[in-house]
């Protein structure tokens, strides 16, 4: 099967999966098709699904980022420690960003142009950045923001929209752009593929990880933001182990673990099949761990079914691997 | 894999059996076969290895030998036909079968465990040294057999940074530990300096005289007749033939190969030199190459010559800006530039076309069109930055005709092609840079015969054009008939620069190679 | 410079820097904080590793093989939990026996992951970042998010972590951190003279080759999940004897600080090179640095921060300097010499 | 496991059905869905609220099952929202909810009310009360702070010492309210000796409180005691001293089950602990939603109603809180080595 044959059906098996849960929900719960509840249902993972489309990128390019959710807790952390101390919040804000875009660029350096490999360098800021974090903010818990900020991430703004979910899609379109239309969009295909090959076509590999790592700094720091806006407060703590579901939902995605194939399409409808389960479930009020563990569940199955797929296949054509 | 010649197919029945047949076989194939999908791999090969004899196995790319040697080794498991050891039928189901049944196989490219000891290595497949490691004892016994073998390595340290040649000493010091009664050697030299080479037909001479029956494969066919004792063909999945050396030669045997006779390439008509395009003075980069110089004009080949290893790709990677060059000058049109990476290689008009395909060459998985545009991608966007497919489409139907890229459409991904339709593909992807100077590393290795006499044609066409154009090639026939002048390196240096009419195989093999026998490949730094 | 290449190889000078690098900070925090060298604080590090020791010698048979085991923290949790509440109902159990049920229940539940990883061929850090979450789920679930507590536990156990076997210079040996130390022995021993052991460092090392000689890679990948799994299981143990209450929550995040002792201890990532003492050394390190830290006036949040550089400088170092080292060590190449017993060919050597 | 027990310290306690003659009685029999959200599961005290409202439910023959949704103790704050938001949707009648999110449950918890769905907080209140219709007290939370005062001056005696707090998560209303009340107290000259020096959280997780508690023995070398306001964390620490052999000169108070605090209570790791029964709670709990729910009771001042087994309530002004109404449901029980095994039969 090549790699394009392999993603349309995987698309398909997605769509259906997604008619599936989303006919469970409307039979289970009369709640479900409710303009509010179909907006809760973005409102209440709506961080980790903006987190979950810059990520698409960074894995499509053969990396992985497992600080996404310490760069959440530190930008939040960064912006409640500043507000606290009397900056204007507009600026707290901008330092927040900023504070995701200098964990990205430090990320970027050490896999970019140390070379050393993304998954123990992320490991290491998944660890380091919630530190600083801790650092920042240690036990205590900041709120108090002003009305405007909080409103952000929980008042609808656009009909049942809140800021952040407009956010989201307006960030989705643009990505969607970006990575299935756009130059960088190829390199990150073509480097996910071939890094040693794209530096012998002239690609400036090193350039193009860095802009991804960056980005992903500073979409996350965004997300950690809103974050702090839908709660009104901020943790050190907050945001831990949302690289699960941020993974889950781009491998789901049929976006591959080495790199060089996958589309947002297809991180698209994962995403829609995730927010669906979980909500469902939520309805069925069943919490927290066991929605989780289901997802877990489903990761593993992102990856088991096409390989049983292939092997089974393989072993029909009776052909030894 | 097809082949173009495949319509005449050689009649010349398998022979020479009968010439050992006295002597009992150490191992035999009866009527293998194996299918590959649509490809018959292998068509009933019948083959007997003799102990104390060096079997050559000849054949170009996909002729099976690889199957066959996958096969006898129990990583690969035939469709039909049987295999005898010293007489009676084996199952070879697995590479530890086998082992056990005396069976080892080196390969081009050494199998090491880089975190294991020298000695470990040595002994690691040794399913039956029990469950204890002794340490003490393992490092005296990998001693010992290296030093039987005549050379000398540390057996403590890992083997990791091991030179290619160091590590073939390694794989055949276990071979030896596993007594191999049968020992294939898949092209141990292709990456081997000369000297290396010859320490390594030493090693080989030795075992075959301790009674080893080696099964030898190699494309170059002068070291075939040099350390074989029996020669088979392959083509197509099929047994050509088998002869002692004493009745066939290399010309013969590459009839076999071919199914025609194959004369001497073609030369390309050479061209009046237009004026100077590429100046270079004693460039060097550490480590690598010193003090190189050579002009390019215009319409010129110019050839690279020498051993695998001998800095010529070093030199194409500098003039590129993958590996810039720390010493010298580079004179472009009368400019002196400097060439700091491989952008600012292809901004000065410099194309370079790697040597491995599959690894830097291409991106396998992605279209025609979207490998052909990649280098100037920049040149194929809207005003709002985003890509223009039709535009590629163009560009890459134009290269489809222009070079008779065989393929159903431009947006087939690159690795269903064969062989010879990637190289082309390569080549579009750097002449859509319109490139002045176009660097050819190793651009027929491994392509079947039709599609290489294209690539000729090809090279021609466009040094006609007034390219200029720099054909590294360890294939020492092709290099004198395509290019005006053949440049030989040694050892990191430019050893000397031949017009085509005072070059010659000799000429250039010795300059190549040297007078001393004291030559070190410098492969190792 | 030969002596050292003959007698000590880059690996090894690696975790000498390492144990260098510990000393120093224990010098370090002595000069800061005053009653720093006394037997209580040695006893807080000496027990406060244990737990992560044990876990980081499986998490180390698992990342030589190439692969990574992060879901260690829950089967810590659930066997902790599991064994708890067996032994709050049958308190006659004996300490054998309980050892034996969590080990058991650990190897299970690693079972579970290797089978993912071997045979359903899925990268182990998704089969692991998944079966985190479900066994943490399904201990929820199944415990009704009860909790275990120590009145409920036998008195022998709650009593274990003051159990000290010897006493070593005036300082208590407890005998939760002696079990760390000997599975930390068994299982060096077993990895360096065992060749099951070097089998391990070999798949990692080239798994083509590995395959090609015939090595089961795959019975190899899965058995480390199950030696990790069952260490787990014994650290969920330890976690039991020394916590006393077991909420569903026990045992979560610990497997941050096991990958971080495994790396900072100088065990390659991508697998084939590392060693159980350099695991143990990390965990040291680690203990070290979150015992001490809080007792600096700067606050324990600063540990996570540390931490992290931590890591990032063992990978680099393992990346940049390692690589000198090996490039150095390797230049002790091959020569061509006389074969034994016979004339010499000719003594051409390469330089 | 209810018993009230007059504290040994004999301190005055307050109960709120002085005075009130009719009660509106609450009519059983109604079906309405009701959810029961604690802090966070895995915690005994929550487990025990959850029998109480159990109880509760039977009595007043609730057609609909009760809801027991926790969420986990790292993404408590999400999880609370999260539940409250899922609960509104479906159109509960009541959410009760043991605050753990500080403020931040508001937005939620408004909502919530805008749907006509009745917020009862329990255990843990909304500080700033916004989006809550009532919060049932386990205790008057001036008391509490009172009643670790004393409980410490009387482990301490007379020349006093230094003692730390180590609390639960840094934005668990409750808790925060104690310790404050506590603060207060000891301004009061006759606490003038004993020194309070430091307060870590141990978020209500076994292994973080046991760490804190090591590091507070470490930090502070002539800490007399450890004060800690919350179950989860009195008994690490009292674990926590006991592995240390510390029990001799530090000593663990605070608020404890007493079935958990049982061997360290006979052993003299903690001479003395406070707690209510969060059976009674829950109980409590149960009742006032459900009264509210149906319309039964109204969630204004002065209201009064009857609480099955438990008597007449009535619905005051929350003096603890800047606004907000309560009902205080008392006593503390005081444990020591003399009433505790009883008490955890």
């Amino acid at each position: 099967m090549t790699v394009l044959g392999r993603l349309k059906s995987w698309e398909g098996l997605l769509l259906a999966v997604l008619v599936a849960v989303v006919a469970m929900n409307v039979v289970r719960s009369p709640y479900y098709l409710g303009v509010t509840n179909i907006a809760n249902l973005f409102q209440l993972e709506i961080e980790k699904i903006i987190v979950a489309l810059i990520m698409t990128l960074i894995i499509i390019n053969g990396e992985i980022d497992l600080s996404v959710a310490s760069v959440m807790g530190l930008s939040a952390c960064v912006l409640a420690w500043l507000f606290q101390m009397g900056t204007p919040l507009p600026l707290a804000i901008i330092a927040g960003l900023l504070s995701g875009l200098a964990a990205g660029l430090f990320n970027g350096f050490w896999v970019a142009y140390v070379g050393l490999p993304s998954l123990a360098v992320t490991l290491a800021g998944l660890i380091g950045f919630r530190g600083i974090a801790r650092i920042l903010v240690e036990d205590r818990a900041i709120g108090g923001f002003p009305l405007w900020f909080n409103t952000m991430g929980q008042q609808p703004v656009l009909g049942p929209m809140t800021a952040s979910i407009a956010i989201f899609f307006v960030l989705f379109a643009i990505i969607v752009v970006v990575l299935h239309r756009s130059a960088l969009g190829r390199l990150v295909y073509v480097i996910g593929n071939n890094a040693q090959a794209a530096r012998y076509s002239g690609v400036r590999v090193k350039r193009v990880k860095m802009a991804l790592f960056a980005a992903s700094g500073v979409v996350a720091a965004l997300a950690g933001i809103l974050y702090a806006a839908r709660l009104g407060s901020v943790r050190g703590d907050m945001a831990t182990g949302f690289e699960l579901d941020v993974i889950t939902m781009v491998l789901l995605g049929g976006v591959s673990i080495f790199g060089g194939s996958g589309n947002l399409v297809g991180v698209g409808l994962s995403i829609l099949v995730i927010l669906n389960l979980r909500n469902g479930m939520g309805l069925a009020n069943i919490t927290g761990n066991t929605q989780t563990s289901v997802i877990g569940a489903l990761l593993i199955l992102s990856v088991l079914v096409p390989n049983m797929a292939q092997v089974l296949q393989s072993s029909w054509k009776g052909r030894n691997t | 894999m097809t082949e173009p010649n495949a319509a005449f197919k050689s009649t010349i029945a398998p022979t020479g059996v009968a010439a050992t047949s006295e002597r009992r076989s150490v191992l035999e194939t009866r009527g293998i076969a194996k299918q590959f999908d649509a490809t018959q791999a292998l068509d009933d090969i019948s083959l007997s290895l003799y102990p104390g004899e060096v079997h050559a196995l000849l054949g170009e790319n996909g002729a099976g030998k690889s199957t066959l040697i996958k096969i006898i080794t129990g990583v690969v498991q035939p469709d039909r036909g049987e295999i005898l050891l010293a007489g009676d039928r084996v199952s070879l189901r697995s590479a530890a079968d086998a082992q056990l049944a005396g069976i080892a196989a080196i390969y081009q490219e050494p199998l090491l465990f880089p975190d294991l000891t020298v000695a470990e290595n040595i002994f690691v497949s040794h399913q039956n040294r029990g469950a204890v490691v002794r340490w003490a004892r393992m490092y005296q016994e990998a001693e010992a057999i290296l030093a039987e073998l005549g050379v000398a390595i540390d057996v403590r340290s890992p083997a990791r940074g091991l030179t290619l040649a160091a590590q073939q000493s390694v794989e055949i010091a276990k071979a030896i530990s596993l007594n191999v009664r049968v020992l294939i050697m898949d092209e141990p030299t292709a990456s081997l300096s000369a000297h290396e080479v010859a320490q390594l037909f030493k090693l080989v001479r030795r075992l075959r005289d301790n009674g080893v029956s080696i099964l030898f494969v190699s494309h170059r066919i002068e070291e075939v007749f040099e350390i074989a004792d029996k020669v088979t063909v392959f083509r197509d999945g099929r047994l050509i033939s088998t002869r002692p050396k004493s009745e066939t030669s290399p010309q013969r045997s590459i009839a076999d190969m071919v199914g025609r006779e194959m004369g001497l390439l073609k030369p390309r008509p050479l061209s009046p030199r237009g004026d100077q395009l590429l100046s270079v003075r004693g460039l060097g980069r550490d480590g690598a190459f010193e003090d190189v110089s050579f002009d390019l004009h215009r319409g010129e080949v110019l050839g690279f010559g020498g051993l695998i290893g001998a800095g010529r790709t070093d030199v194409g990677l500098a003039l590129f800006g993958i590996e810039p060059a720390t010493a010298g000058t580079i004179t472009l049109n009368g400019k002196e530039v400097t060439i700091r990476s491989p952008r600012e290689g292809m901004d000065l008009g410099i194309a370079y076309v790697s040597e491995d395909r599959r690894q830097l060459g291409l991106s396998l998985p992605m279209s025609i069109s979207a490998n052909i545009t990649l280098p100037m991608l920049h040149q194929y966007l809207d005003r709002f930055g985003l890509i223009r497919h039709d535009k590629e489409q163009a560009t890459a139907e134009a290269f489809r005709k222009r070079l008779s890229i065989r393929t159903s459409s431009v947006d087939l991904a690159v690795a269903k092609l064969s062989g010879g339709n990637q190289q082309k593909v390569m080549l579009s992807k750097w002449l859509n840079t319109r490139p002045s100077v176009l660097i050819l590393d190793e651009p027929t290795r491994g392509i079947d015969v039709g599609a290489k006499a294209e690539v000729h044609a090809i090279i021609a066409e466009l040094a006609a054009e007034g390219i200029g154009i720099i054909l590294i090639s360890s294939d020492l026939p092709e290099v004198l008939a395509m290019s005006d002048r053949v440049l030989v390196m040694r050892e990191g240096r430019a050893m000397a620069i031949f017009e085509r009419k005072d070059a010659d195989q000799e000429t250039v093999m010795t300059a190549a190679m040297g007078q001393s026998s004291a030559v070190a490949g410098e492969v190792a730094a | 410079m030969s002596w050292l290449q003959r007698h000590i190889r880059p690996e090894q000078i690696r975790e000498l820097s390492l144990l260098l690098l510990i000393i120093v900070a224990v010098l370090f925090f002595g000069s800061m904080i005053d009653g720093y060298y006394t037997s209580r604080t040695f006893n807080r590090i000496v027990s406060s590793i244990a737990i992560i020791t044990i876990v980081a010698v499986g998490q180390t048979l698992v990342v030589l093989t190439r692969n990574i085991d992060l879901s260690v923290g829950s089967i810590v949790g659930c066997t902790a939990y599991a064994v708890g509440t067996v032994l709050g109902h049958y308190p006659g159990i004996s300490p054998l026996l309980a050892v034996v049920m969590a080990v058991a229940l650990g190897s299970l539940i690693g079972v579970v992951n290797g089978a993912l990883v071997a045979w359903g061929r899925v990268p182990s850090i998704i089969v692991t970042l998944g079966t985190l979450a479900i066994f943490r789920g399904l201990l929820v679930d199944l415990s009704n998010a009860k909790t275990v507590t120590t009145d409920s536990l036998p008195p022998w156990l709650v009593n274990l972590p003051r159990l000290n076997m010897f006493s070593l210079f005036g300082l208590d040996i407890p005998a939760l951190f002696l079990m760390s130390v000997i599975v930390v022995l068994i299982f060096h021993l077993g990895a360096s003279y065992l060749s099951l052991g070097r089998r391990f460092y070999a798949i990692g090392s080239n798994p083509d080759a590995a395959a090609l000689i015939g090595l089961p890679i795959r019975r190899l990948v899965f058995l480390a999940f199950v030696l990790s799994g069952s260490l787990a299981g014994l650290a969920g143990f330890v976690t039991l004897a020394r916590f006393g209450n077991i909420t569903v929550e026990s045992g979560r995040g610990l497997e941050l600080q096991v990958v971080a002792a495994v790396v900072v201890g100088g065990v390659n990532i991508f697998g084939g090179s590392g060693t159980v003492i350099g695991a143990m050394l990390g965990a040291i390190m680690i203990g070290t640095l979150e015992q001490s830290l809080y007792r600096l006036q700067i606050s324990e949040f600063w540990r996570d921060a540390i931490l992290g550089l931590l890591i990032l400088l063992a990978v680099a170092s393992d990346a940049v300097i390692l690589q000198r080292l090996r490039a150095l060590w390797g230049r002790a190449d091959l020569k061509y010499v006389a074969p034994a017993g016979k004339p010499s060919l000719e003594g051409a050597h390469i330089p | 496991m209810r018993k009230y027990l007059v504290g040994a310290v004999g301190l005055a306690t307050v109960l709120c059905i002085g005075g009130v003659a009719s009660a509106g009685d609450i009519a059983p029999g109604k079906a309405m869905d009701m959810v029961l959200l604690p802090k966070f599961l895995g915690i005994l005290p929550f487990d025990q609220a959850h029998q109480g409202a159990e109880e509760a439910a039977k009595e007043l023959k609730n057609g609909k099952p009760l809801q027991f949704l926790g969420p986990t103790p790292e993404n408590s704050v999400a999880g609370q929202i999260e539940i409250t938001t899922n609960a509104t949707t479906q159109g509960v009648a009541a959410i009760m909810i043991s605050n753990n999110s500080g403020d931040q449950i508001v937005p939620a918890a408004k909502a919530a009310q805008a749907k006509g769905v009745k917020v009862v907080t329990w255990d843990s209140p909304i500080p700033s009360a916004d989006g809550e219709d009532v919060f049932v007290a386990q205790v008057d939370f001036t008391e509490t702070g009172k009643v670790m005062a004393d409980m410490a001056l009387n482990i301490l005696g007379a020349d006093g010492g230094k003692f730390a707090i180590l609390s639960a998560s840094p934005d668990a209303a409750n808790q925060n309210a104690w310790i404050a009340a506590m603060k207060e107290a000891l301004k009061d000259p006759k606490y003038a000796k004993l020194q309070l020096i430091d307060t870590v959280y141990g978020n209500d997780q076994s292994e973080a409180s046991y760490n804190q508690a090591n590091a507070l023995v470490d930090k502070h070398p002539d800490m007399k005691l450890i004060m800690a306001p919350t179950s989860v964390g009195i008994v690490a620490a009292a674990k926590a001293l006991q592995d240390g052999n510390l029990c001799g000169k530090i000593k663990v108070s605070g608020l404890g089950v007493p079935k958990e605090m049982l061997a360290y209570a006979m052993n003299g790791c903690a001479p003395q602990f406070a707690l209510w029964s969060f059976v009674d709670l829950g109980y409590l709990t149960y009742y006032t939603a459900y009264g509210l729910a149906s319309g039964a009771i109204k969630a204004e001042e002065g209201a009064t109603f009857k609480a099955g087994r438990m008597g007449d309530y009535k619905i005051t002004k929350d003096p603890t809180r800047a606004k907000g109404l309560r009902v205080l449901m008392g006593p503390f029980s005081i444990y020591n080595k003399d009433n505790v095994e009883a008490a955890s039969k």
